[in-house]
């Protein structure tokens, strides 16, 4: 008796006039700089809104503050054990969500795919590089929207052995899938790490402030001379490392994780100089997509308080990555709806808009799933970290190297392919 | 207050010292069966030291303290109070959050029956044990004059009335031996005469070792003194004989008094 | 090889020193609450960041970092009063843990405003000294200017405070008015007063290690977390009486993390403080400074 | 001179003091006595301001009702609290000294008169005061009220533990002080007899209530107060 | 009835707990989904704050460190679980309360030697050492990524009795609910009978007085040890019943900050009885709706970086309220109005 078929039953979050949809995301705590992610998702939502909708329906965009999943004082509390799965149930069963659009956090989404799957809730674009995502098999409604990890370490490997052949190479990773991940790519990818440099530290350093064992990764990497270091840390981290090394007069070439790297957030002249992985070719190419994006900001009366460093921060004006990132993922679920038409907005109907559509994203890499691959980007674009000398830019901003690189798979037997920059149009509807 | 059980004690060499302080040497003494033996000196004598080693506070440094009936020796506090040792402490030591009653009642903690298991399970030895305790610890407030602060916290009660309370809590034990640490201060004089008459009758049923200022209580009410003076044994006797004993007059009850 | 290994040791006793006088310094700053009022102040860390960030905050605007520096100590110092007026005058004579929840309560109150004030975007706290550690052959010792800047704060504060605790009569008036109010007042203890003071200058060291910990690093509200839970547990190794004994632990944990950290293994490292904790406590369970005082009947 | 004037003192549905007047004159012993639970433990701690009175309680013509216990004892009101309160964790010195903060006398000075008094007190100076035998506590909390040359002494049942000696002794110096210092001595005590035999002038509380007052050698001699009191029958 | 009540405690407070079982249980058909899942959340939790509260308010020993025991009982209900997917979840809460039990024992063993500030030092060190220890051992505790197991699966019988385009929500939402509330009613039950025992009275007298206890005949060290082995089996029990209820357990729930929130239910409750125990539980589940609340009502927006850290403040603002309003918490702050509107 339970759980019925039929154009009977009504889609959950959906009526003649609204679509909800809904995520799980950090506003507060430590990870609370990745809320823009969210926020300019809203913005496109916002937009799409204000415009007439999808198809006639408006969006609801119903975020959640998790904290990242850390139990905090004061943060969500209530069902099971984890924040991150009493928002989501809340989402589900409260909110009555359509699908959840744009969560965020590996650990967080991690502890609740089972409990979406379960209530056949599609999850998609989760904002996070692990291959959790790519599990078509086992969580069909599952969609991830980067490059995995792994993707992201064979491309930066090739890097390495390209520009800095024969380099001792170390690595300082977070202690999870990200760190792990990112490693098994670097591996994958052809690099030779010798172990004692495979270092790694707690996610948690970043809750704790106890940094002692990055430095004591640091005073092992110099002793033993390694002259690059890739680093797979979120930006406290990248900067504090940064400063850490530097105090030991420590100065390889660095390669940053994209999750890591994007300057403003890392906030730190030290980074001048890195190489990273960038899926957006942000802000130096002249790019449709950021004039685009800076036009919603503008319109949208919420943006104020969603960006404050947009309006009034050090960087006032500058887009940074997590706004582009949010801003493309806004378009690819209004792309994915719109193909739908007005009756076919069902979660059936949108989990195949998902493997049939070619999404429009500012990214040089193409988006897009199959059957068996719900990975998403495959890669991005390789930048150096530039200081900008202009005092109406950004201080420091990710420079694209030269061509998008991307690779279909996670093992070493998959290539990566190489082209040219390329930028999808900006779908009619949405300008 | 029947007993079924009957306790002596024998205090054999004791002595106890902290650092360079010796607090008890070589101090021997005894109680018989349903004796009243009063332990006296200044301040400072080593009265409530001993009262510690007897009850298995502190191990002496040497000597032993044998319950010839128990023939076990070294036994922890808890384990004595079990086999009929019971004992007040010198100041109030009563339990703060505990109503006067329930003070009383946990005096029998040591008789009373049922362990993890039978509280656990709520099985009704441990319902019936405790309605009979607490019926029973009335009963006993009332024999020391304290029936009317049964519901009241110790902060909140007189200084005379707290030590009532305790010996109360001391006989909730059915003790077979009572070690009294200055019972009576606090008391008017006409208390006095009401709690001397008490500790007579329980006298007919246990032994009692009783540390007191007041000569006047001692006196008349016990069966044997022992004065320690500088943690040693000074004088014992009959108490007409320590009152008159030169040593002890000089020592502790002085001249003239 | 000899000469490697001790140079490896030397870089590990300097980093565990460095880590360590911190650590020391918060646990000095939690004696003296203890000392004074009885408290075990779980927002101490808190504390200290909000008032680093008052002050410090001004670096960045281009004011001195030692004005700044004073700025901070001195509203450090102002909050601790506040707080103790406020939110701990009320609650003497109350349950044990009455004052523990209302600082925890504090800390989230607390941490909230930082992080809607200052936004949780990241920039570094600039040093006004050389951080750049002394390098010996190959090796890096773990010791710079600042660290050496760090262990004399250190070393000054702790003298100031056990003086002050154990030879000044207003030391032995503010241990008296914790250990038992009512009795200090019968002899003319002002209580109240010394029971702010406590706090003030509690606070005031707390944020002098906040602005210590934030220097060099990322001005976060979250710098004390980690660091404090091993203050807290160098404050009760140490034995919450002693200032000396705080000191000492909180540089052992230090150094015990040091060397887990080089010979065993970085994820093993949070549980130095576990690691003197037990054997501390195993020693003596009152705290390893700590004169025993008690005599139980 | 202390001039008590229409006390009264409640604890929730509890009247402990009810309407109680008297003087204790300066220079003068005044004894308050009473059964367990009378309230004169109560009427000191009004004194001190540690408890919540109404009425009006004169130190010399200054009210010290609604002070601030510090600042009563800073007017020289020196009070020996029942059940001691000596500090446990502060050594017998440290105690001593915490009696002095107001003294203009060197510290030394002081302390050697105490010693004096109380021998015991000197060989166990530095050791914390938890280790004392109960009697050495009750002299420590007089030591140190005496210490600080109060004008004003409030005893509360000092004789408790203490040996027979020590307490007549001590009761001795208390009774000098009076004479020569013109100390003014509230003096609550279970052992009616002897405290009648010392004082000046008595206060009988009954039930919060003042039952008698007058010249100690009076009271002592009331056969109904004897009987009651003194446990002689008349 | 009141004679009866005294006559037969026990059964008294059988009956007592079953008609409130029977009252929850129909409640949770009345409900929402989400407050379903929140009475479950809630009554987990309720079962750790019980178990705090007996440890604190009983045998006086505080700990900050029960959120460690709780990942105990996590971990062996994932692990558990993946080795034994078929096997009833009875034993899954049996072995986490008695593997927590045990590991209280251990943890006794330093614990019960020391007091006060100390004590709590100890066990927020433990508390603290959960989480590395966690992500350390890897192959017992999948390390960060943690382990997951099934959910509490609704049986299909339960299923049928829901109807309309929400059953499969409902039942899903419900099904761990009764099943919590049950195991919740019968942890309350053990814990109300030794509340009353012989074994209670042993803790109070522990934890006001030490030497008089020992004169009582209290063995300090078994009453300390036996306080915190059964904290620790609630504890353990709580943490399995979590993880049945969220299919996953990672080392970072269970670290410091939730020994502390513990504490702060307790206390905000009322320490040392049962209804605070509940009431600390209902104050978690429904924490974050008067977070909404406050937001609803100052009109913050709650995605600002004001309005998403309005919780702490919230949250916080509302300790320290209690402390001060009603220092011996909620259940305190009943009793005292209780007596207030007799008089
Ligand atoms: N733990 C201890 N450390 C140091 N000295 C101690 C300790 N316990 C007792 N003493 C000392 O030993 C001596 C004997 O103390 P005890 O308490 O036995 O005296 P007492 O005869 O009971 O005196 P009182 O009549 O005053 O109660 C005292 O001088 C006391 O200070
Ligand atoms: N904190 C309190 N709360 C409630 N009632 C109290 C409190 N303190 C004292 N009382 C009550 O006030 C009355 C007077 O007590 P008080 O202690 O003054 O008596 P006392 O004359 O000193 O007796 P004792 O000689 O036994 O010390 C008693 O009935 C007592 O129960
Ligand atoms: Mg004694
Ligand atoms: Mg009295």
């Amino acid at each position: 008796a339970v759980g019925s078929s039929g154009a009977a039953v009504a889609t959950p979050g959906v009526t003649a006039k609204t679509i909800t949809v809904g995520a799980t995301v950090p506003l507060s705590g430590i990870a609370a700089n990745y809320a823009e992610v969210s926020a300019a998702i809203a913005v496109v939502f916002d937009y799409v809104n204000a415009h007439g909708g999808v198809n006639g329906r408006r969006i609801i965009y119903v975020r959640k503050d998790d904290c990242y999943n850390i139990n905090a004082l004061g943060c969500t509390a209530g069902v099971g054990n984890t924040p991150t799965l009493t928002q989501t149930q809340t989402l589900v069963t409260q909110v009555r969500e359509f699908a959840e659009v744009g969560s965020l956090g590996t650990a967080a989404q991690d502890s609740v795919i089972k409990y979406l799957n379960q209530n056949k809730v599609p999850d998609l674009f989760v904002c996070s590089g692990s291959s959790d995502w790519n599990q078509p098999a086992q969580y069909p409604l599952l969609f991830g929207y980067q490059a995995s990890y792994q993707a992201e370490g064979k491309i930066l490997a090739r890097w390495i052995k390209a520009n800095k052949p024969g380099a001792t190479v170390g690595v300082i990773g977070q202690g999870d899938d990200f760190g792990a991940n990112g490693l098994a790519g670097l591996l994958a990818g052809g690099l030779k790490i010798a172990t004692q440099d495979q270092l790694t530290y707690s996610p948690l350093d970043g809750v704790t402030g106890n940094f002692a064992d990055i430095t004591q990764a640091l005073t092992t990497l110099k002793s033993d001379n390694a002259t690059v270091v890739v680093l797979d840390s979120i930006p406290p981290l990248t900067s504090y490392i940064l400063a850490a090394a530097n105090k030991m007069s420590f100065a390889p070439q660095w390669v940053i994780s994209q999750v890591g790297s994007d300057p403003s957030s890392v906030n730190n002249p030290l980074e001048a100089g890195a190489i990273t992985l960038d899926p957006y070719p942000v802000p130096t190419t002249v790019n449709v997509w950021n004039q685009w994006l800076r036009r919603l900001i503008a319109a949208d009366k919420n943006s104020k308080t969603w960006f404050p460093n947009y309006f009034k921060g050090p960087f006032s004006n500058i887009l940074d990555g997590n706004m582009i990132y949010g801003a493309s993922i806004g378009a690819a679920f209004v792309e994915a709806l719109h193909g739908l038409g007005r009756n076919g907005v069902t979660r059936a109907g949108i989990v195949k808009a998902m493997m049939n559509t070619h999404f429009a994203t500012p990214s040089l890499t193409p988006l897009s799933y199959s059957k068996t691959n719900h990975q998403g980007l495959q890669g991005g674009s390789l930048a150096r970290i530039v200081a900008n000398t202009d005092p109406t830019q950004a201080p420091r901003a990710a420079v694209l190297l030269g061509n998008a690189e991307y690779t279909t798979g996670d093992s070493a037997n998959q290539p990566i392919i190489v082209r040219k920059q390329q930028v999808l149009p900006i779908p009619g509807y949405l300008k | 207050m029947a007993t079924d059980r009957a306790l002596s004690l024998s205090v054999e060499d004791v002595s106890v010292h902290f650092g360079g302080l010796y607090a008890l040497t070589n101090v021997s003494f005894d109680v018989a069966v349903n004796e009243i033996v009063g332990l006296i000196g200044p301040n400072g004598a080593g009265k409530t030291t001993a009262f510690n080693v007897i009850c298995g506070f502190l191990r002496p440094q040497t000597g032993v303290v044998r319950f010839p009936v128990l023939g076990r020796e070294n036994l922890r506090p808890h384990q004595l109070a079990r086999a009929g040792v019971a004992r007040t402490l010198q100041g109030v030591g009563l339990f703060d959050r505990l109503s006067v009653l329930e003070n009383v009642m946990a005096g029998a903690q040591s008789r009373s029956g049922g362990g993890l298991g039978v509280g656990l399970f709520g099985l009704p030895a441990s319902a019936r044990g405790e309605r009979e305790l607490r019926q029973e610890a009335a009963a006993m407030l009332e024999r020391v004059g304290a029936r009317q602060y049964a519901g009241a916290l110790p902060g909140a009660i007189p200084y005379g009335i707290a030590k009532k309370v305790a010996v109360a809590r001391a006989l909730m034990a059915r003790p077979a031996l009572l070690l009294l640490d200055e019972p009576a201060s606090g008391l008017d004089e006409r208390e006095l005469g009401e709690f001397a008459d008490l500790i007579s009758t329980l006298g007919e049923s246990m032994s009692v070792l009783l540390v007191e200022h007041n000569m006047d209580f001692v006196m008349p009410l016990v069966h044997r003194v022992v004065v320690l003076d500088f943690g040693e044994v000074i004088a014992a006797g009959t108490p007409h004989d320590v009152s008159h004993n030169e040593t002890v007059l000089a020592a502790y009850l002085g001249v003239g008094e | 090889m000899g000469s490697f290994l001790a140079s490896r040791l030397m870089t590990d006793i300097f980093g565990g020193l460095a880590t360590g006088t911190v650590i020391a310094l918060i646990a000095l700053s939690l004696v003296i609450i203890w000392q004074s009022t009885h408290v075990l102040n779980f927002a101490q860390g808190a504390m200290g960041m909000f008032a680093t960030f008052v002050g410090m905050n001004l670096v960045f605007h281009g004011l001195n970092y030692w004005w700044c520096l004073a700025l901070s100590v001195v509203t450090g110092m102002a909050l601790g009063a506040l707080t103790e007026r406020v939110l701990i005058r009320p609650l003497y004579g109350k349950p044990e843990i009455n004052p523990i929840v209302v600082m925890i309560g504090f800390l989230g109150v607390l941490e909230a405003i930082i992080a809607s004030i200052w936004t949780t975007n990241i920039s570094m706290l600039p040093s006004p000294f050389s951080e750049i550690y002394y390098e010996a052959g190959r090796r890096t010792i773990l010791v710079s200017p600042f660290v050496i800047y760090e262990v004399i704060v250190v070393a000054l504060v702790l003298s100031g405070i056990a003086l002050l605790f154990r030879r000044t009569n207003l030391g032995l008036q503010m241990r008296a008015a914790a250990l038992s109010p009512e009795v200090s007042r019968l002899l003319g203890v002002r209580v109240g007063r010394l029971l702010t003071f406590g706090w003030a200058l509690s606070t005031g060291v707390g944020t002098l290690a906040a602005v210590i910990v934030s220097t060099g690093q990322v001005l976060a509200p979250t710098n004390m977390d980690g660091i404090f839970v091993s203050a807290f547990i160098a404050a009760a190794v140490g034995g919450l009486e002693s200032p000396t004994g705080a000191i000492i632990a909180g540089v052992s944990i230090g150094l015990v993390e040091q060397f887990i950290l080089d010979f065993w293994s970085t994820s093993v490292a949070p549980l130095s403080g576990v690691i003197v904790l037990v054997i501390g406590l195993a020693i003596r369970p009152q705290g390893l400074f700590t004169r025993q005082v008690s005599r139980r009947v | 001179m202390i001039r008590v004037a229409g006390l009264s003192v409640t604890y929730g549905a509890v009247r402990a003091l009810r309407d109680v007047s008297f003087e204790a004159p300066t220079g003068q012993i005044t004894t308050v006595i009473g059964a367990n639970g009378a309230g004169k433990t109560t009427l000191l701690r009004s004194i001190s301001g540690l408890a919540r009175a109404e009425g009006s309680i004169r130190l010399d013509e200054r009210e010290l009702l609604g002070m601030a216990t510090e600042d009563v004892a800073r007017l020289g009101v020196a009070h020996v609290p029942e059940g001691r309160g000596v500090i446990a964790e502060l050594t017998v010195e440290e105690n001593l000294r915490l009696g002095t903060l107001a003294s203009k006398v060197p510290l030394a000075e002081s302390l050697a008169s105490q010693y004096a008094q109380f021998p015991a007190l000197e060989r166990r100076r530095r050791n914390y005061a938890a280790t004392l035998s109960g009697g050495e506590r009750q002299m420590l909390a007089m030591a140190r009220a005496l210490i600080a040359r109060p004008s004003v002494l409030l005893l509360d049942e000092p004789s408790l533990g203490l040996a027979p000696q020590v307490t007549a002794e001590t009761m001795r110096t208390i009774a000098q002080l009076c004479a020569s210092e013109s100390l003014t001595v509230i003096l609550v005590e279970q052992n009616a007899k002897s405290a009648l035999r010392i004082a000046h002038d008595a206060v009988v509380l009954h039930l919060g209530q003042v039952a008698a007052a007058g010249p100690s050698r009076e009271i002592a001699a009331d056969p109904e107060l004897r009987r009651y009191y003194l446990g002689v029958a008349s | 009835m009141s004679s009866l009540r005294q006559r037969f405690p026990s059964a008294w407070r059988l009956v007592a707990t079953l008609l409130l079982l029977v009252l929850a249980v129909a409640l949770s058909f009345v409900l929402s989904p989400l407050d379903d899942s929140k009475l479950a959340g809630g009554a987990a939790i309720s079962i750790v704050i019980l178990g705090l509260s007996w440890l604190i308010g009983w045998s006086g020993q505080v700990s900050l460190g029960n959120a460690g025991f709780m990942a105990i009982g996590a971990y062996v209900t994932a692990i558990w679980a993946n080795h034994h997917a078929t096997s009833p979840i009875v034993w899954s809460l049996v072995l986490s309360t008695v593997i927590g039990g045990l590991s209280g024992l251990v943890l006794a063993l330093p614990a019960t030697r020391l007091r006060g500030p100390y004590l709590a030092g100890m066990t927020l060190a433990f508390s603290f050492a959960v989480t590395p220890l966690a992500l350390n051992w890897r192959g017992f505790t999948g390390g960060s990524g943690g382990l997951f197991i099934n959910f509490l699966s609704t049986p299909a019988w339960f299923g049928g009795l829901f109807s309309g385009p929400d059953a499969l929500i409902r039942a899903n939402a419900q099904w761990p609910a009764d099943v919590t509330l049950v195991v919740a009613a019968v942890a309350f039950y053990f814990m109300a009978n030794l509340f009353h025992s012989r074994v209670g009275r042993a803790m109070r007298l522990v934890r006001d007085n030490e030497v008089a206890a020992e004169l009582s005949g209290v063995n300090l060290q078994r009453a300390r040890t036996l306080a915190f082995v059964i904290s620790a089996a609630y504890a353990g029990l709580g943490g399995s019943v979590m993880t049945l209820l969220s299919g996953s357990v990672t080392p970072q729930t269970y670290g410091l900050t939730l020994s502390i929130l513990l504490l702060t239910l307790m206390v905000l409750g009322g320490i040392g009885t049962l209804s605070g125990a509940i009431l600390g539980g209902l104050i978690y589940s429904y924490s974050d709706n008067l977070v909404s609340l406050v937001n609803k009502v100052s009109g913050i927006n709650p995605t600002s970086t004001l309005g998403a850290n309005l919780k702490g403040i919230v949250f916080g603002v509302l300790l320290i309220l209690t402390m001060m309003l009603a220092p011996r918490g909620l259940v305190g702050a009943g009793a005292w109005l209780r007596r207030a509107a007799r008089r």
